[in-house]
């Protein structure tokens, strides 16, 4: 029964608290907990202060003509009019939306790859989970060397292989401005893919294990049975780990810096690098900032309406 | 509706039991499988394998050879150096210095992120006030904010309070940037739980934070296992955060790692590099290799159902 | 002085109200049963009691004080759920102790509450397991031992039988009515969706439906003379019969009209009485039709045959066809009549009920 | 108050330390952020750092390694009020807005009392100097535009050491015939910078360069001269080897030292490395400025000293720039990092060759071109960054996009 409310509320298309006078006289007599107060208090502090108050920071010097150091003058949307003039932070953004398609596909798809196949009662599972796992553990700062070195012409694996024998072989994604961004591509695919794989196969062993029997009853082929029937029952995982791989990507900063510093050119860039580089190496926090407000007022746009149905309205279940 | 408490337990011990086909023979599609499954490991296995190799070398093989080839004579020592005389600037103490700096941020910041974690998701999930679920989802999107945007308030506010460039200051930092995360895997994994539990703590006597000690807290082992390897991991890794924030005393490894790496000696010492590189990156591995198992486990006890 | 008193109560989850001034009072002592489909309010209703749901408006009364805002440990109530909700991390002595331990009871007085209570449901032995080492009837009775050290004077049920599969459900109904029988100073208040447990343990029986309350009788009087047609409908098992038809008086006494057939309501107990001409609704349970051979009673209805039999053990439900109109009847014995036999059937008019169609109302 | 105060001390430092100049009272300690972190730099480094300790300081070294890196943290410490006692910039404007904002304490004392102004090139004045007083002590004197080659390469190759930037295009095609990669670059934004600066300098002379940098005179990329300077740089992308993408200075420098490649054109550091794989200037390879006006772009390094009140620390500051600037310590610290003496009465003569030809060139101020960093923003300087790091690495990109690219730039950010 308890269940039954609790879906029946998750029925309805829109859960909002609809503010009648009756309503709202209504919740003024809802207990107030001190405890629970107390206990949210550390978190409403964190959003408050932090939060909130570095966005809006962030937001009002976007509007300064601030350089090294915040001032606080008012120049209007000067700097964006900067920014969107600024051919690197064009390219920036592009690159981001490439790489963001790209990694995050790769990595939906490796990922789910490796999870059904691993799901197939293989010998040495957890060791190879490990394996897949493992690049995940481990910080750009710490692999980002031996990316550059394994992709870099002169050193890493052209070299090998020429060595080997093959004189004509070609691997230099990372000196090509048309392919660096590949190579990025390449080696956060790498780092995450393993947790995309971890997500989905703690997915797909919460499968009905009935379902394979009926469709094996059904006649219905391997292949059809995962695209078809298992792909959408794990919806919900699928959603997360497109979540999180999509909060790389806005943030992806040290894998550019780890192995390509935005070059060869400005052919991966990315905008948390630009945000970087123009707060602090190049003097310049106003059109820095008027950078991480576009960023930000871009993610807040995307992630507004799904926060808001998945977290948002809810005042708290029923019991 | 069977009892939830069971199936949950249920689930988590049908998280580590294959349920997909099971293989009668070895057919070719196996051998296949097994050849991808091989050739994926390889290619998630071939940076470690190159740092290693090059981190046993003396510089001679290094010059000469390729990345690939096996080191003809190992040697340890690129290892001692990196860990106990390689030199950044005047000091030559190689990252130990730094490994025991970034433990002593390590320990209190996962215990304290996880801790207020778990209570943020706890109190989210059993105990409804208004406007805590804004307050949260704020929270979470702040998590999609690049955190070099909080660096400069942040910097003022600490240095305001006395905490600046202190080892509290580090510590607090980790656990404000570690809180979305946190608070959203805990209150999942609360809203997961059965509802009737709590109320049966409540109607048995238990206050807001009796139960969460005496009853949740002990049944979140799998989650707490999830939350402290990702906060493991993402405190070690860290490199702008304890840069900025942690103040000469207390520079953690990744830090000195970078100072190594990229101080331009004559010659650049690549194995000596590449075993600075692999001692960093140890502590978070060999947290994943022992609770790799429970890792998986947890997220499929309900970590991250969205 | 009622030992629960609920006063025009209102719960909303949202924009979804729940409950609608809602007023039920609990004699002490009484075991009352709240009966209905999910999502009548009826567990709502009773977590509103325990505390465990804030009530928007109204009032919560448990004898002479006004619990509406007192935190669920303070009200004194016990109660059983239907998941058990056993605490997974403690073993079965834990479990029972664990509200004592809360209420820094003394430790002698614990384990003597603590054995009291496992002694009443035989589970002594299982005292030092966890639950995840219990089956569900085990797990039940440990749930129910948990309410029971507390002492308390009101004791909630919350669909605790749901769970288990049906002899044990048995099993354990039987052992909550002897429990009731024992502690008979102690309200219970039960909630379940299975009327055979609310007609066998309720002292009175809350058929609830929609947010209100539909019926508050003893079961008896809930099964002899439901309210209204959703009540007639929703207790008995197999279900009442239900025939449309009207009421008319061809030479001043009330009967039951539908086609052909007739049924006098000399016997029948007007809660109140119709206009004859108006339409009715006739509900007879299976068990008060009888069947005749041809020819020996005039009044009988005719024209129905047999469509199937449904053995049942002791009995057997005989469903009688004619056209749209279908009659289930309780014969004895196994196989008292072959399908396809044309039947004539009695209905007994005084145990009959009579239903407005339009309201639902019983006449 | 400040003034007031300033004029006390240094009325009493005058006093004081005209008699006995490093012996102060109390033993003076110092926290210095710097990213000088490797070997060749430490121990330049080291000269300083002994000196100052003989003096009776302590030295509390927080090396951090990266210019960007340890910048931001110098500065977030000193907005955070955490700041140290001296802190590391180039030399140049970067510290220019913290000097404005009240954040450093001047030097101004120390300096004229040193009669820097007197020492050290102009332009180096101006970029120490804000609002009239000296807030920076410099230490050094980079020379950014050295061609750097390797001699046996060279004469395996048979050309000559470049003269022109022509030359080095034309001797190119031999190099590369003998097997070897003829031009060694970095693929590293500020060395595509440093690279185009020089040929700047060297094909289209410092004039052109100051127009272009200091004056920020847009005219300037419609000259022949500019044009030239485009077409040249565009034509050097041809010559440079398959892995020149993201590398470091370091290593490309190897590539000369090794004899793998034959020329790269990089600040005097280079030496640095050359030095400790045992090689001599003049000998296993060779320096030179390519263009014929002989122009040498200067920078260099300079500490600045974060605003306090603390009395001791102030002390401290005043003796690291009296020590940093004492002749001495310019000798040995110059000689071991690879530079030039910033101040011009010292006695070069014991320095390398490529030295000492540096300063020779720097004793004719016509040839002095300052680093950009010296006369431009940093806004400028990025700005133009990301258009030479364009330019360079997209071969389909022709010179007259990059003069477009280059007007774009300076318009938005001159």
């Amino acid at each position: 029964m308890h269940t039954m409310l609790t879906k029946e509320r998750e029925r309805l298309p829109v859960r909002v608290d609809v503010a009648t006078p009756a309503g709202s006289a209504r919740r003024a007599r809802r207990r107030i907990r001190p405890s629970t107060l107390f206990a949210l208090a550390p978190m409403a502090v964190v959003v408050g202060v932090v939060y909130l108050g570095a966005m809006a920071w962030t937001v009002r010097l976007s509007t300064t003509s601030s350089k090294l150091l915040p001032t606080y003058d008012f120049v209007g949307l000067d700097q964006y009019e900067r920014l969107f003039a600024n051919a690197r932070f064009l390219v920036s953004l592009q690159n981001m939306v490439v790489f963001g398609v790209l990694f995050i596909a790769a990595c939906l798809v490796l990922g789910f790859l490796l999870a059904v196949l691993i799901d197939q009662r293989v010998k040495a599972e957890g060791l190879l989970r490990t394996i897949y796992l493992y690049p995940h553990a481990l910080s750009f700062i710490v692999t980002g060397l031996a990316w550059q070195w394994f992709l870099n012409p002169e050193l890493g694996l052209q070299r090998a292989v020429r060595e080997a024998g093959f004189e004509s072989f070609a691997f230099a994604w990372l000196a090509d401005g048309e392919t660096a961004l590949y190579a990025l591509v390449l080696a956060g695919v790498w780092q995450s893919s393993g947790l995309v794989m971890v997500i989905l196969l703690a997915g797909l062993r919460g499968v009905d294990p009935d379902l394979w029997k009926a469709a094996r009853v059904d006649g219905i082929p391997a292949w059809r049975y995962y695209l078809s029937i298992v792909l959408p029952l794990i919806g919900p995982m699928i959603v997360t780990a497109t979540v999180l791989l999509a909060i790389a990507v806005v943030k992806l900063y040290d894998l550019v810096v780890a192995m390509t510093k935005g070059g060869p050119g400005i052919a991966t860039e990315v905008p948390a690098k630009f945000v970087m580089d123009h707060l602090f190496e190049r003097a310049n926090v106003g059109l820095g900032t008027a950078a991480a407000t576009v960023m930000l007022v871009t993610v807040l746009a995307v992630l507004t309406p799904w926060l808001y149905a998945r977290y948002g309205s809810t005042s708290g279940r029923p019991a | 509706m069977t009892s939830a408490v069971v199936t949950s337990t249920d689930r988590a011990r049908g998280g580590i039991t294959a349920r997909g086909r099971r293989p009668r023979r070895l057919t070719a599609g196996r051998i296949g499988l097994y050849a991808f499954l091989a050739s994926a490991a390889l290619f998630f296995l071939l940076p470690a394998w190159i740092m290693l190799l090059t981190s046993l070398k003396p510089m001679e093989e290094i010059r000469q050879g390729t990345i690939f080839a096996l080191p003809l004579a190992p040697t340890l020592e690129a290892w001692a150096a990196a860990w106990g005389s390689a030199c950044t600037g005047l000091t030559c103490e190689g990252i130990s210095v730094g490994f025991w700096n970034s433990v002593r941020i390590l320990v209190p910041s996962v215990i304290l992120s996880v801790l207020l974690g778990a209570l943020n998701g706890y109190a989210l999930s059993f105990w409804p006030v208004r406007g805590a679920n804004v307050l949260f989802a704020i929270l979470l999107a702040g998590a999609f904010v690049p955190y070099q945007v909080f660096l400069y308030p942040l910097v003022r506010m600490f240095s305001s309070v006395g905490i600046y460039n202190s080892l509290a200051g580090i510590v607090l930092v980790h656990v404000i940037f570690g809180m979305p995360i946190m608070t959203l895997l805990f209150r999942n994994f609360y809203a997961s739980l059965p509802r009737e539990l709590f109320n049966a703590a409540r109607v048995d006597g238990g206050g807001f934070f009796t139960i969460f000690l005496r009853v949740m807290l002990p049944m979140s082992t799998p989650i707490l296992v999830v939350a402290v390897i990702l906060q493991v991991t993402g405190v070690w890794n860290d490199f702008i955060l304890g840069l900025t924030f942690a103040g000469r005393e207390n520079l953690p490894m990744t830090v000195q790692l970078n100072n190594i790496v990229n101080s331009t000696h004559g010659v650049r010492l690549y194995n000596v590099d590449m075993a600075a590189t692999v001692l960093t990156g140890v502590v978070p591995l060999a947290i994943y290799f022992v609770t790799g198992r429970w890792f998986v486990r947890g997220i499929a006890a309900g970590a991250v159902k969205g | 002085m009622a030992a629960v008193s609920v006063r025009d109560v209102s719960i909303a989850f949202g924009s979804m109200p729940v409950l609608d001034r809602l007023s039920i009072e609990v004699a002490a002592g009484e075991f009352l049963v709240l009966l209905g489909p999910s999502g009548c309010g009826k567990s709502t209703l009773l977590n509103a009691m325990a505390g465990l749901i804030d009530v928007e408006d109204g009032e919560i009364h448990f004898g002479e004080r006004n619990v509406t805002w007192e935190e669920p440990k303070d009200r004194g109530v016990a109660m059983v759920f239907q998941s058990y909700a056993l605490y997974p991390r403690m073993s079965v002595r834990e479990n029972l102790s664990f509200g004592l331990r809360m209420a820094r009871t003394q430790k002698a007085e614990i384990e003597a509450r603590v054995a009291r209570a496992a002694a009443m449901l035989q589970i002594e032995h299982l005292l030092d397991r966890r639950p995840s080492e219990l089956s569900g009837g085990q797990r039940q009775r440990v749930a129910i031992g948990r309410a029971l050290v507390r002492d308390a004077d009101i004791f909630l049920f919350d669909e605790p039988l749901s769970n288990l599969d049906a002899q044990l459900r048995n099993e354990l109904r039987v052992e909550i009515k002897r429990l009731h029988q024992r502690l008979a100073d102690t309200t219970m208040i039960y909630v379940t969706h299975d009327q055979i447990e609310a007609l066998t343990l309720a002292d009175r029986v809350a058929v609830m439906k929609d947010r209100r309350i539909q019926q508050l009788a003893p079961p008896a009087e809930i099964y002899n003379r439901p309210a209204n047609l959703f009540v007639a409908g929703f207790v008995g098992s197999p279900r009442m019969n239900f025939v449309e038809g009207r009421i008319e008086a061809p030479d001043g006494a009330l009967v039951f009209r539908a086609g052909d057939r007739r049924l006098a309501l000399d016997a029948y107990e007007f809660a109140r009485r119709p206009a004859p001409g108006s339409a009715a609704t006739l509900g007879v349970r299976p068990e008060h039709i009888g069947v005749l051979e041809a020819g020996e009673d005039v009044h009988a209805w005719s024209g129905l045959h047999v469509d199937i039999v449904e053995p049942m053990g002791a009995d057997s439900l005989v469903w009688c066809r004619d056209g749209e109109t279908t009659l289930a009847v309780r014969m004895a014995g196994e196989k008292p009549i072959a399908p396809g036999a044309a039947v004539r059937l009695v209905l007994d008019p005084a145990r009959a009920s009579l239903f407005d169609p339009a309201s639902g109302e019983r006449l | 108050m400040r003034s007031l105060k300033r004029a006390a001390l240094a009325a009493c430092a005058a006093s004081a330390i005209t008699l006995a100049a490093y012996t102060p009272a109390v033993a003076q300690e110092a926290e210095v952020i710097h990213w000088w972190t490797s070997g060749g730099e430490s121990a330049a480094l080291q000269e300083f750092v002994s000196r100052f300790e003989a003096a009776g300081g302590t030295w509390v070294d927080t090396a951090i390694a990266g210019g960007t890196n340890a910048r931001t943290a110098g500065i977030n410490r000193i907005v955070g009020g955490d700041a140290p006692t001296a802190m590391q910039f180039n030399t140049g404007r970067q510290f220019e807005e913290v000097a404005a904002g009240g954040l450093l304490n001047d030097i101004e004392a120390v300096a004229s009392r040193g009669g820097w102004r007197d020492l050290i090139p102009a332009s180096f004045v101006d970029a120490i100097s804000y609002d009239g007083e000296i807030y920076a002590v410099p230490v050094n004197i980079h020379g950014q535009n050295w061609m750097f080659y390797n001699n046996a390469v060279l004469e395996e190759a048979g050309v000559a050491p470049p003269q022109t930037w022509e030359d080095v295009l034309a001797a190119a095609e031999k190099i590369e015939a003998a097997g070897k990669i003829p031009f060694a670059q970095g693929g590293e934004p500020w060395q595509e910078r440093t690279l185009f600066n020089a040929v700047l300098a060297g094909h289209g002379g410092p004039e052109l360069y100051d127009r272009l940098y200091a004056q920020n005179d847009v005219a300037a990329l419609d000259t022949e001269e500019f044009r030239a300077v485009a077409d040249v740089f565009g034509r050097l992308r041809a010559i440079v080897d398959e892995g020149s993408p993201g590398r470091s200075w370091n290593e490309t420098t190897n590539l000369v030292v090794t004899g793998r490649a034959a020329m790269q054109l990089m600040g005097d550091w280079a030496k640095g490395e050359f030095l400790a794989a045992g090689q001599t200037p003049g000998e296993e390879y060779g320096c030179a400025l390519v263009g014929a006006n002989e122009a040498l772009i200067i920078g260099g390094d300079v500490f600045v000293f974060p605003a306090t009140d603390d009395e001791a620390q102030r002390a401290a500051q005043e003796m690291l720039a009296e020590v940093m600037f004492s002749p001495e310590a310019q000798i040995a610290f110059n000689n071991v990092k690879g530079s030039i003496p910033v101040r011009s009465d010292v006695d070069v003569s014991g320095m390398d060759a490529c030295a000492q030809r540096g300063a020779e060139v720097m004793s004719d101020p016509a040839k002095q071109v300052p680093q950009v960093n010296l006369v431009a923003s940093s806004d400028l300087v990025g700005a133009v960054d990301d258009v030479i790091t364009q330019y360079w690495n997209d071969p389909s990109m022709d010179a007259d996009a990059f003069v477009a690219r280059f007007r774009e730039a300076m318009e938005i950010a001159g």
